[in-house]
């Protein structure tokens, strides 16, 4: 199928009377994902957004349910959102996140119907990357500029238009009024995909086995030594998912809500008592590591990172995770203590 | 720089293998354009990957408290007055750092750099006298310094460290005047438009506190916004108002103390102009106190002094 | 979809005072809807979350046992927000239930062997719902002999005194109260945890050894169970990390990539020396 | 003196001097009771608008301590009362007492709300606890009298016009009016309107040979700048004030620089003048027109809204038939005289004198006094201090913590004071619905004694574990009705005050409906605040009844002297080799008695008294530990161990640089002056013309206060040297004479037995040249305008008193407040919630503990001295006499895992109270006065102060703003 | 009818308090919109509460204390002060009403200066009107009153 660059808006506009249209637009000198209220506001040619999309389905913020305390006990409304939507223009990276966060949501025993009912709800419309940024290292990873893990459509930008390919059902039944994509089209498209590579590649391969023998290596407290344990490495991450939970009261009655919180923060596993099990930066850094390359994939046999390299770009202090990775690899297999 | 650069290195150099410190900390270069990364130097050998440019933009003092060891570091002009000011605080022993003193010529706000070339990527940066040469994958642009220099390093008039054990280079002639045109500007603006800029900017905020944990006083043990008893604050990113009220206890508590590296607006992810309160607060201190944060040794913090005839003009008009 | 977020209602019928140094209060919740009663099903070793409309919700390991039906009871300590809420909630006022939650101790495991509960301070608390199913007419003869350490600073520090007291008289039961110091009008053992734990040498033979308590206590009755010949699959521990949810999505109770909520809080000595040292 | 001594005290008068003496004995041990012929207490002092020179508010210092008096168990009060008759001697007398009845109804509210006369204030006023009345007699072991003094009838002169023209006021007038403004303008009586222009008249009263009150009344000069100042600050226009005076006495503490600010800074006039008539003008304006002779002798007229007349004082005629009633010794102007080198002491044993009635001064020397009246007090009946008091045993304390709130909420109706207004059952009912609210009732009068009775079964019947009142001012009665629940079991600190009367009823009387929700509202506050505070324990310290005194000179050893007499251990530490210190060098006092002969008895006491102990050549080098248990190392590594310190380092005479001084043999300076009349030098003796120079070094741009004992003393050497060559021309060079109080008595001799006063100003000083024989003085003469000169044989230079030398070394060691000068600077003005109750403070320092006295201080002279002395020591009796003392219930403590040790709170708190100790601060219970300074600034919000935590305030104010739908 | 403003006032013990004691038994009449919480001192204020206080909803906020010189703990307001003047200038600065915070003196003594406090105080909360602006928490969770 063709969308042509120029029907984008109307193409947009059109889909905003059945869907809530998400797509990149400009803000600052960065983009980022926001609703959009007109199809013209949405900005295909971007780098990469500055935070994630997974806001879209998790936001930093969400009421899981209110509740009026009132003389014979207690009311409580559950709030569900069960509008649909639509992803517009999301990175393959992006779009493959959310099939990591599924994993999250849907545990072996309980299930999250917040994201998982806007997950149900939401159609992906990818975008694929024409030039992968340097801190991009999505390939590592299982990725890949054009990867349509998780997508419905996927846009490939061949000048004027984009060739759109159709992965799911839901995403087909969108395309109503577009034209058939010419062999010319495809050409180039096979070419825009030739040629969009990586600077950036790193060795996955065998991380697990290293992280499970070296929790107790004395390297952890190097790595970890310049990070200030902000949360802006795990608040830009599509795969980071840890939230709190909390009350927040008005009047009698009062709402349960969920906000992102961060690994990296020392309240996050603070007892009661005032013990703490990771008390320090070394603990909770290397958690973090180990939670994306070993933990995770030891429970969903998947890493939990997509390569997006927002996490490199965001730290206040270059941590960078590529170097990180590579340091563990470098590391002769020592026994756990 | 270049000279600075192997000046510091030796200078490392030399402290480790005379064992004057356990460890040096200082800059070394970053894995992305316009970055220097802070790094550890334990070994001698290693001296020589530390290096000094435009980007060394974190403040190092951040690394210094709670530490048992004799360490070295490399300090500007706002790092060597936030360890002054955190002596002042009995946070830093003197006698446990070796401050090897590097006169500054402002860092680069990568902000103000993308905000010229755009949403795209910079491959390559190169610096010379007095500008700056970006590649991107299909441009070249070169900058006049001054206009990509931090707005905190414009206005700076320490540039050179106020305290240090070694400096490794000449000063840099010193601006002699506080100059706060912007914020004076600033405030002449209506009350509505001022209130929307800040809303509009705490908009943006994740609540990552990348700002309060680049900055070398923010040391609380339980930061008013961690505190659950009394709870001062909700801790959704989402309610805007409650962002500003972050920020603006957050520079309140900083009032006095503060020197004004900057650090917290350029640690900030999101790109928000935070340097518009912290310079308030500092502009009021140095003006209704006569205090500057951290300039010397002897001045008590702005907050925990104060004089019989100090101004008023917060009172009722009557 | 069910909604795990979502709390049952409950009344609060008891708010009672457990130990003298006035930190830990015994609560015990009516269900108020009848289908509720009926769904919530549990074993000892679960626990549930508390919610204080208003304040926070909190997770406490259920002390009741199931073999006690129409109510739950949780016995907590006066630590942080909830907490002290919920210590000064008035009998009568509806609080939120979310559970069961957790694993369980392994009650098919455990049939048909002796059980020796060792316990110290306010953490006997899911232990005495495990005590409690254990001694219950139905459930008595299928396990073996069952013997409980149980030890506190001062007597005024013990949990339950009166059901001690009872099970005190009981045939079917060891019971070894233990307290730091002598004290006036003491009748039981004087010694910490680990020390009466030797003295008392239960045989490990057919025998599981479930260990609560502070960190302490857990450090050194470790060595003395290893020393009676315990093995450490013979062992079971309870972990009490913080958390949140419960269920295993946000992330910070785990312990390598076990999630404590979830996968916990149950634990044979033999896992946990598997696992980092996160808790 | 009796064997049976009583160990009681009549003070008689109710002004600041009877509240100070009667507090620092009760404080001490004694019983008191207090006498007051007029039926409130506060004294003149009530009267005043703000006093000088630090512009305190009078009702701020004054009402803490009127608070004090409703919870203090040992005091009893008499207003309306007068002495009808003495018998019996030092330590047992016998005084009959007169009582007038009170006219107000006593029995239901026991909360006079101020004695101060107020607009419209109603009923509430008096006090007695007794009802007693018609005569009765107490048994007391020594009287103290500050009676106090009355103002000069103006209206003696007669040209001044006064009770003539409407708009011609007594400055005590004027304080009322300024009190009573609106504090945008000061008006006028005749016609209420704002005045533009004032005039004060100094002197008016004193200094007045014609009406045979030769005397300075001392404070008249201080105070017309403080009202031309205020006058200025309370008035949004341009007020235009002059003062008119023949000398500016500003020679007290910061007193020069307050003129010299009044001058420079706010523009007062000040205008050197005779004064020789004041009229109306005739446009009946009531204007006034003031005819006046500058210093040259010229005529001038000049026209103001308003004049304020500087009346003096005087004892009244009441005061003056009370001493005579006693039998003490009253001086020519019938003021009660004291025996030399006391003070306080009357001629009669056994009665002592403090404040106006002893001669004019200002308050703070008033309270000095009063404390130094009940130091001697003390003295005399240190073997039976404690036998009148008893201690009051309360039931044992509930333990509450953890239970759940359970509060009692009493809303008062104040015999419709209240429920006038506010619907009162409509609070009650409110009060039952909010939390933990257990109980709520009504009174018609909370503070009668049958309310406190029921208070009590409540908190029984209900197990109430918080209680909460509703009514007035907390101010005002507070400590009583704590003793009511702390009676009924409960801590003090359990309990919550609303004032639903002075918030509510009194101030929104026309809108009852908003002032009944207000009132719910304050009782919705209280209520929140109450489930969230707890029991708190005073802390004990134990008290080492000990002082160690710094300093062997008057001050130091009068100190000391007194505290041995009282059973006290004292231990001087003097620097130099022997004690005596500045006096020795002084031959008389300004009363002519022999200083030196008194200087050595007292030496001779000191030296024999066991009680203390004196190490010469030595000097502080550390002090440790905080009041009631010092340990201080001395400079020869002896270690001290002590409850208090006096410091009484002196000061030291000022070396000159000008006139010649050290370059001409017979240029002199007073002291080197007066060692050579002592020594009957005879180049002193055979001088033809002896200058002396006033003014040197003092009131200079770098040294801005006045020496204050300068002028009295050159005047009193120019007698001494007439009377050694009566042929001799003795000149006076001065700026202006400030020979106050009963000084103006020899300045008034010395000018009629012919010693010349030559003044001069600033900008023209006398010239001292010398050829390198012989001496000439130049000066201006003032009238004339001619230059005179002197062929001087001796010129005596009044050189300034200056700080003591080692005042800023020792500093380092106390950290107290010095002055920019270098004097020692007291905390005139603080409450204490440990030892002392709130009250003025002239001797003490904010660190609790620390007293100063003498030179040190400041500049005074050898009675001053004394009195301030004797009134340390007064002041530290109250803390020694303790074996123990308690700290405030309301004090700061630190979460230590929360602190980082920064010294934000040490460099904050006023008392020192913070040090830091192993890596964090720790607070020192007894230093903490409960400010809360440390909790709001400590960054980390590390320390907390109890029952007024960040957590309390924050509740409520969330309850304020929670609707209830 | 118009919401009537609601107003904390946080006052100093020693002076303020007893300052509207003053103008209490003195019989002054001023607006009946003020709530006063009592501190120990001027220098207890922690900025927080002042922000605090306009987080839940207070259309105004005063606070007053000694007179400089005047403190019952000698420097508590003198430190108080500081933190006002900067405390003051930020929430100016930010943008929020300068009606909304004020700050005054008030001695024991000044019974009718007190009284002409709060008129004024008053008069600048009704003359803003509610405070929905900045610092409000809103009703942090808008949608649970429906």
């Amino acid at each position: 199928m063709i969308l042509t660059k120029k029907d984008v808006p109307n193409f947009l506009d059109s889909l905003k009377n059945n869907y809530q249209v998400f797509a990149p637009v400009k803000q600052d000198h960065y983009t980022e994902f926001k609703e959009i209220e007109n199809g013209a506001d949405a900005v295909l040619d971007y780098s990469n957004t500055k935070t994630p999309p997974k806001k879209i389905l998790f936001p930093q913020s969400e009421k899981l349910y209110c509740y009026k305390v009132e003389e014979n006990g207690v009311q409580m409304e559950e709030k569900a959102d069960e509008q649909q939507k639509v992803i517009f223009g999301i990175r393959p990276c992006d779009a493959k996140s959310f099939t990591i966060l599924d994993k999250v949501f849907d545990n072996n025993k309980y299930q999250d119907p917040y994201y998982l009912n806007r997950r149900k709800n939401t159609i992906l419309v990818g975008i694929g990357c024409n030039a992968p940024e340097s801190t991009c290292f999505c390939t590592s990873l299982g990725g890949g500029p054009f990867d349509t893990t998780g997508l419905d459509l996927l846009l490939v930008d061949i000048g004027d238009c984009y060739l759109v390919e159709v992965i799911s059902e839901k995403g087909k039944n969108m395309l109503t009024s577009c034209k058939e994509a010419g062999e010319e089209d495809k050409k180039k498209a096979s070419q825009v995909k030739e040629n969009a590579t990586l600077t950036t590649s790193i060795n996955i391969e065998g991380i697990k086995e290293k992280l499970d023998n070296n929790f107790y290596n004395e390297i952890w407290d190097y790595i970890s030594e310049k990070c200030i344990g902000c949360g802006s490495c795990t608040f830009s991450c599509p795969t980071c998912h840890c939230f709190d939970i909390v009350d927040e009261t008005a009047d009698s009655g009062g709402c349960r809500i969920r906000n992102w919180d961060s690994c990296m923060f020392p309240l996050f596993t603070l007892h009661g008592s005032g013990h703490n099990p990771r008390p320090s930066n070394k603990e909770r850094f290397r958690n973090r590591i180990m939670h994306k390359f070993n933990y995770f994939v030891e429970t969903n046999d998947i890493t939990a990172c997509v390569g997006c390299g927002r996490c490199i770009k965001n730290c206040p202090v270059n941590m960078d995770i590529r170097e990180i990775l590579e340091e563990i690899q470098g590391l002769e297999a020592r026994s756990v203590s | 720089m270049q000279s600075i650069t192997t000046a510091v290195q030796n200078s490392a150099k030399k402290l480790l293998e005379e064992n004057k410190v356990d460890v040096v900390i200082g800059f070394k270069k970053g894995t992305i354009p316009l970055r220097s990364t802070p790094v550890f130097i334990r070994d001698s050998n290693d001296a020589d990957k530390l290096e000094w440019n435009y980007y060394c933009e974190n403040n190092l003092a951040n690394y210094l408290r709670n530490k048992d060891q004799k360490i070295g570091v490399v300090v500007k002009g706002c790092d060597s007055r936030s360890i002054v000011a955190l002596m002042k605080e009995n946070q830093l022993t003197r006698d446990n750092l070796y401050l090897i003193g590097v006169p500054c010529s402002g860092m680069i706000d990568r902000k103000k750099v993308n905000r010229i070339i755009g949403d795209k990527e910079i491959l390559e940066t190169n610096c010379n006298e007095d500008s700056l040469i970006i590649k991107t994958k299909d441009s070249e642009q070169t900058i006049k310094l001054n206009e990509v220099m931090h707005n905190s390093c414009l206005k700076c008039n320490h540039k050179n460290p106020v305290i240090y054990d070694e400096m490794v280079a000449e000063p840099v002639s010193e601006n002699s005047n506080t100059d706060f045109s912007e914020i004076k500007e600033f405030e002449e603006k209506p009350a509505e438009e001022r209130k929307n800029f800040f809303i509009e900017e705490l908009s943006k905020c994740i609540r990552c506190y990348a700002c309060r944990n680049s900055c070398p006083m923010c040391y609380c043990q339980e930061c008013f916004v961690d505190s659950t008893n009394p709870e001062w604050i909700g801790k959704s990113a989402e309610n805007v108002q409650d962002n500003l009220f972050f920020q603006a206890v957050r520079v309140f508590h900083l009032a006095g103390r503060c020197v004004d590296c900057g650090a917290c607006e350029r640690a900030c992810p999101m790109d928000i102009n935070l340097g518009l309160l912290t310079r308030k607060l500092y502009k009021d201190t140095t003006e209704m106190f006569n205090t500057e944060a951290g300039a010397n040794l002897e001045d008590a913090p702005a907050l925990s002094t104060y004089n019989m005839d100090d101004p008023q003009p917060f009172l009722l008009k009557e | 979809m069910n909604n795990p977020y979502l709390p049952i209602p409950m009344k609060l019928i008891k708010n009672f005072r457990e130990t003298d140094d006035k930190l830990v209060n015994s609560f015990t919740l009516e269900f108020i809807n009848e289908e509720d009663k009926k769904n919530f099903t549990y074993t000892p070793g679960q626990f549930a979350e508390l919610s204080v409309f208003g304040k926070g919700e909190s997770p406490f390991g259920i002390a009741s046992s199931p073999t006690e039906p129409g109510i739950l009871k949780f016995s907590v300590a006066k630590v942080g927000k909830v907490t002290t809420s919920l210590h000064l909630t008035e009998e009568g006022t509806t609080l939120g239930v979310r559970g069961p939650l957790g694993n369980s101790f392994p009650i098919e495991k455990l049939k048909g062997k002796n059980i020796v509960l060792i316990s110290g301070g306010f953490a006997f608390t899911t232990l005495r719902s495990l005590a409690t199913y254990i001694l219950n007419e139905n459930n008595r003869g299928d396990f073996g002999n069952l013997t409980i350490i149980y030890g506190a600073r001062t007597p005024g520090l013990l949990l339950y005194k009166e059901e001690l007291a009872e099970w005190d008289k009981r045939s079917d039961i060891d019971l070894h109260k233990t307290i730091d110091k002598p004290a006036e009008g003491w009748d039981g053992k004087v010694g910490f945890v680990p020390q009466v734990t030797e003295e008392v040498a239960p045989s490990p033979e057919n025998t599981y050894a479930i260990v609560c308590g502070p960190p302490i206590m857990i450090k050194f009755t470790m060595p003395a169970l290893e020393k009676l010949g315990f093995k450490s699959d013979q062992i079971i521990m309870s972990l009490e990390n913080r958390m949140k949810c419960g269920i295993g999505m946000c992330g910070r109770c785990n312990v390598g990539s076990k999630y404590v909520c979830k996968d916990g809080p149950v634990f044979t000595r033999a896992q946990l020396l598997e696992m980092p040292n996160e808790y | 003196m009796s064997a049976n001594k009583v160990g009681a005290v009549l003070v008689v008068g109710g002004g600041i001097a009877g509240i100070q003496a009667t507090l620092d004995l009760v404080e001490s041990g004694y019983y008191v009771y207090l006498v007051e012929q007029s039926s409130t207490i506060g004294g003149n002092m009530s009267k005043l608008d703000k006093a000088f020179p630090t512009d305190n508010s009078s009702m701020s210092i004054l009402a803490p301590k009127l608070v004090e008096f409703g919870s203090i168990s040992s005091i009893q009060y008499f207003t309306n009362t007068q002495i009808s008759e003495v018998a019996g001697e030092a330590g047992d007398f016998k005084v009959k007492l007169s009582q007038t009845p009170n006219t107000a109804d006593t029995k239901v509210c026991t909360n006079y709300v101020t004695p101060v006369e107020l607009p419209n204030a109603g009923q509430d006023i008096s006090g007695d606890d007794n009802g007693k009345s018609g005569d009765f007699e107490v048994n007391v072991g020594a009287v103290i009298l500050c009676p106090g003094g009355e103002t000069f009838e103006a209206d003696q002169i007669e040209y001044l016009g006064y009770n003539k023209y409407p708009n011609v006021v007594t400055s005590i007038e004027f304080e009322r009016i300024l009190r009573t403004s609106d504090k945008q303008s000061v008006i006028r009586p005749s016609d209420n309107k704002k005045v533009n222009k004032i005039a004060w008249i100094q002197c008016v009263g004193s200094r007045n040979i014609r009406d045979e009150k030769h005397y300075c009344s001392c404070v008249c000069c201080m105070y017309a700048i403080k009202e031309a100042v205020c006058a200025k600050q309370y008035s949004d226009d341009e007020v235009d004030t002059s003062i008119f005076y023949m000398d500016m006495r500003t020679y007290g503490k910061d007193f020069e620089k307050y003129y010299e600010e009044a001058r420079d800074d706010h523009g007062v006039n000040f205008i050197r003048s005779r004064i020789y008539a004041i009229e109306e003008t005739k446009d009946g304006s009531n204007n006034l027109l003031i005819r006046y002779g500058d210093d040259k002798g010229e005529i001038h007229h000049e026209e103001f809204d308003m004049v304020v007349l500087s009346v003096g004082f005087k004892p009244s005629d009441s005061a003056v038939q009370l001493g005579n009633n006693l039998g003490i010794k009253l001086n020519d102007f019938n003021f009660a005289e004291t025996t030399p080198f006391t003070s306080v002491n009357t001629s009669k044993p056994g009665i002592y004198v403090a404040g106006i009635f002893g001669g004019p001064k200002d308050i703070p020397e008033t309270v000095i006094e009063a404390s130094a009246a009940a130091g001697a007090s003390e003295e005399l009946l240190s073997d039976v201090r404690g036998t009148m008091i008893q201690e009051k045993t309360y039931p044992p304390e509930k333990d509450v913590s953890g239970e759940e709130p359970r509060i009692g909420v009493f809303v008062c109706n104040c015999g419709n004071n209240i429920g006038g207004v506010v619907n009162v059952p409509k609070v009650v009912e409110s009060a039952k619905a909010l939390p933990y609210v257990v109980y709520s009732q009504e009174f018609l009068y909370t503070c009668s004694q049958d309310s406190q009775e029921i208070i009590k079964q409540k908190i029984e019947e209900h197990s109430l574990n918080r209680i909460i009142i509703a009514s007035c001012s907390p101010r005002k009665l507070k400590y009583y009705f704590q003793e009511t629940i702390r009676e009924a079991g409960l801590n003090r600190y359990l309990f919550e005050m609303v004032n639903i009367r002075d918030q509510c009823s009194f101030v929104h009387m026309n809108e009852p409906e908003k002032a009944t929700e207000k009132a719910k509202d304050l009782v919705k506050l209280s209520v929140n605040k109450a489930g969230n505070i707890e029991s708190l324990n005073e802390a004990p310290v134990n008290i080492n009844p000990k002082a160690l005194v710094i300093g062997g000179g008057v001050s130091g050893m009068t100190n000391a002297l007194n505290l041995a007499k009282q059973g006290y251990q004292a231990h001087i530490v003097e620097k130099s080799d022997r004690l005596g210190g500045n006096a020795r060098r002084i031959s008389t006092d300004f009363n002519n008695q022999d200083v030196q002969s008194y200087l050595n008895q007292l030496v001779d006491e000191v030296n024999s008294n066991t009680n203390i102990q004196v190490t010469t050549q030595a000097s502080v080098s550390k002090v440790d530990g905080y009041v009631g248990n010092f340990v201080t190392t001395l400079s020869n590594n002896e270690k001290i161990e002590h409850g208090v310190i006096t410091i009484a380092i002196g000061g030291h005479e000022y070396k000159p640089n000008e006139y010649l001084y050290n370059e001409h043999n017979a240029v002199l300076t007073q002291l080197e002056l007066e060692e050579e009349i002592t020594a009957n030098n005879t180049r002193v003796k055979n001088a033809k013309n002896i200058v002396l120079i006033q003014c040197v070094g003092s009131r200079e741009p770098d040294r801005r206060y006045c020496s204050r004992i300068c002028c009295n003393k050159s005047v009193k050497m120019a007698l001494q040297l007439q009377e050694m060559n009566p042929d001799a021309n003795i000149y006076i060079l001065y700026r202006d004479m400030r020979t106050y109080g009963f000084n103006e008595e020899n300045y008034r001799k010395a000018r009629k037995q012919g010693v010349i006063f030559i003044r001069y100003e600033v900008d023209n000083k006398p010239q001292v040249q010398t050829d390198g024989k012989d001496l000439k003085v130049t000066a201006v003469d003032h009238i004339l305008g001619e230059n005179i000169t002197i062929d001087a044989d001796i010129v005596g230079l009044a050189a300034a008193i200056l700080p003591p030398e080692d005042g800023i070394k020792l500093n380092q060691i106390f950290n107290l407040s010095l002055s920019d000068e270098g004097f020692y600077r007291e905390c005139p003005f603080r409450g204490s919630w440990g030892f002392s109750h709130k009250e003025m403070r002239p001797v003490d320092f904010a660190s609790e503990g620390i007293f100063v006295a003498g030179l040190a201080q400041g500049p005074k002279s050898i009675d001053e001295s004394i009195a301030q002395a004797k009134a340390t020591a007064s002041r530290e009796a109250t803390i020694l006499n303790k074996n123990s003392a308690k700290s405030s219930g309301i004090i700061a403590v630190v979460q230590r895992e929360k602190c980082a040790a920064c010294y934000t709170c040490a460099r904050l708190c006023p008392f020192n109270a913070p040090r830091i100790i192993n890596y964090a601060a720790e607070i020192e219970p007894i230093l903490c006065q409960g400010c809360g300074i440390c909790a709001a600034e400590c960054p980390n919000k590390a320390i907390i102060l109890q029952n007024y935590s960040d957590v309390i305030f924050t509740n409520m104010v969330d309850e304020l703003y929670r609707e209830v739908h | 009818m118009e919401k009537e403003p609601k107003i904390v006032a946080f006052l100093c013990n020693w002076c303020s308090y007893a300052g509207a004691d003053l103008a209490g038994v003195s019989r002054l009449q001023y607006p009946p919109n003020v709530r006063v919480i009592r501190v120990p001192c001027s220098g207890r204020i922690n900025p927080l509460f002042i922000i605090n206080a306009l987080r839940n909803g207070a259309d105004a906020v005063l606070t007053s204390g000694c007179h400089p010189g005047d403190c019952h703990y000698a420097t508590g307001n003198l430190v108080a002060r500081r933190k006002f003047a900067l405390l003051k200038n930020l929430m100016d600065y930010i943008g929020v009403e300068d009606e909304r915070v004020s700050f005054s003196w008030v001695s024991a003594s000044e019974g009718t200066r007190f009284a002409e406090v709060i008129n004024k105080v008053t008069e600048r909360a009704k003359k803003v009107g509610p405070n929905n602006g900045l610092f409000n928490k809103e009703s942090g969770c808008g949608g649970c009153n429906q």
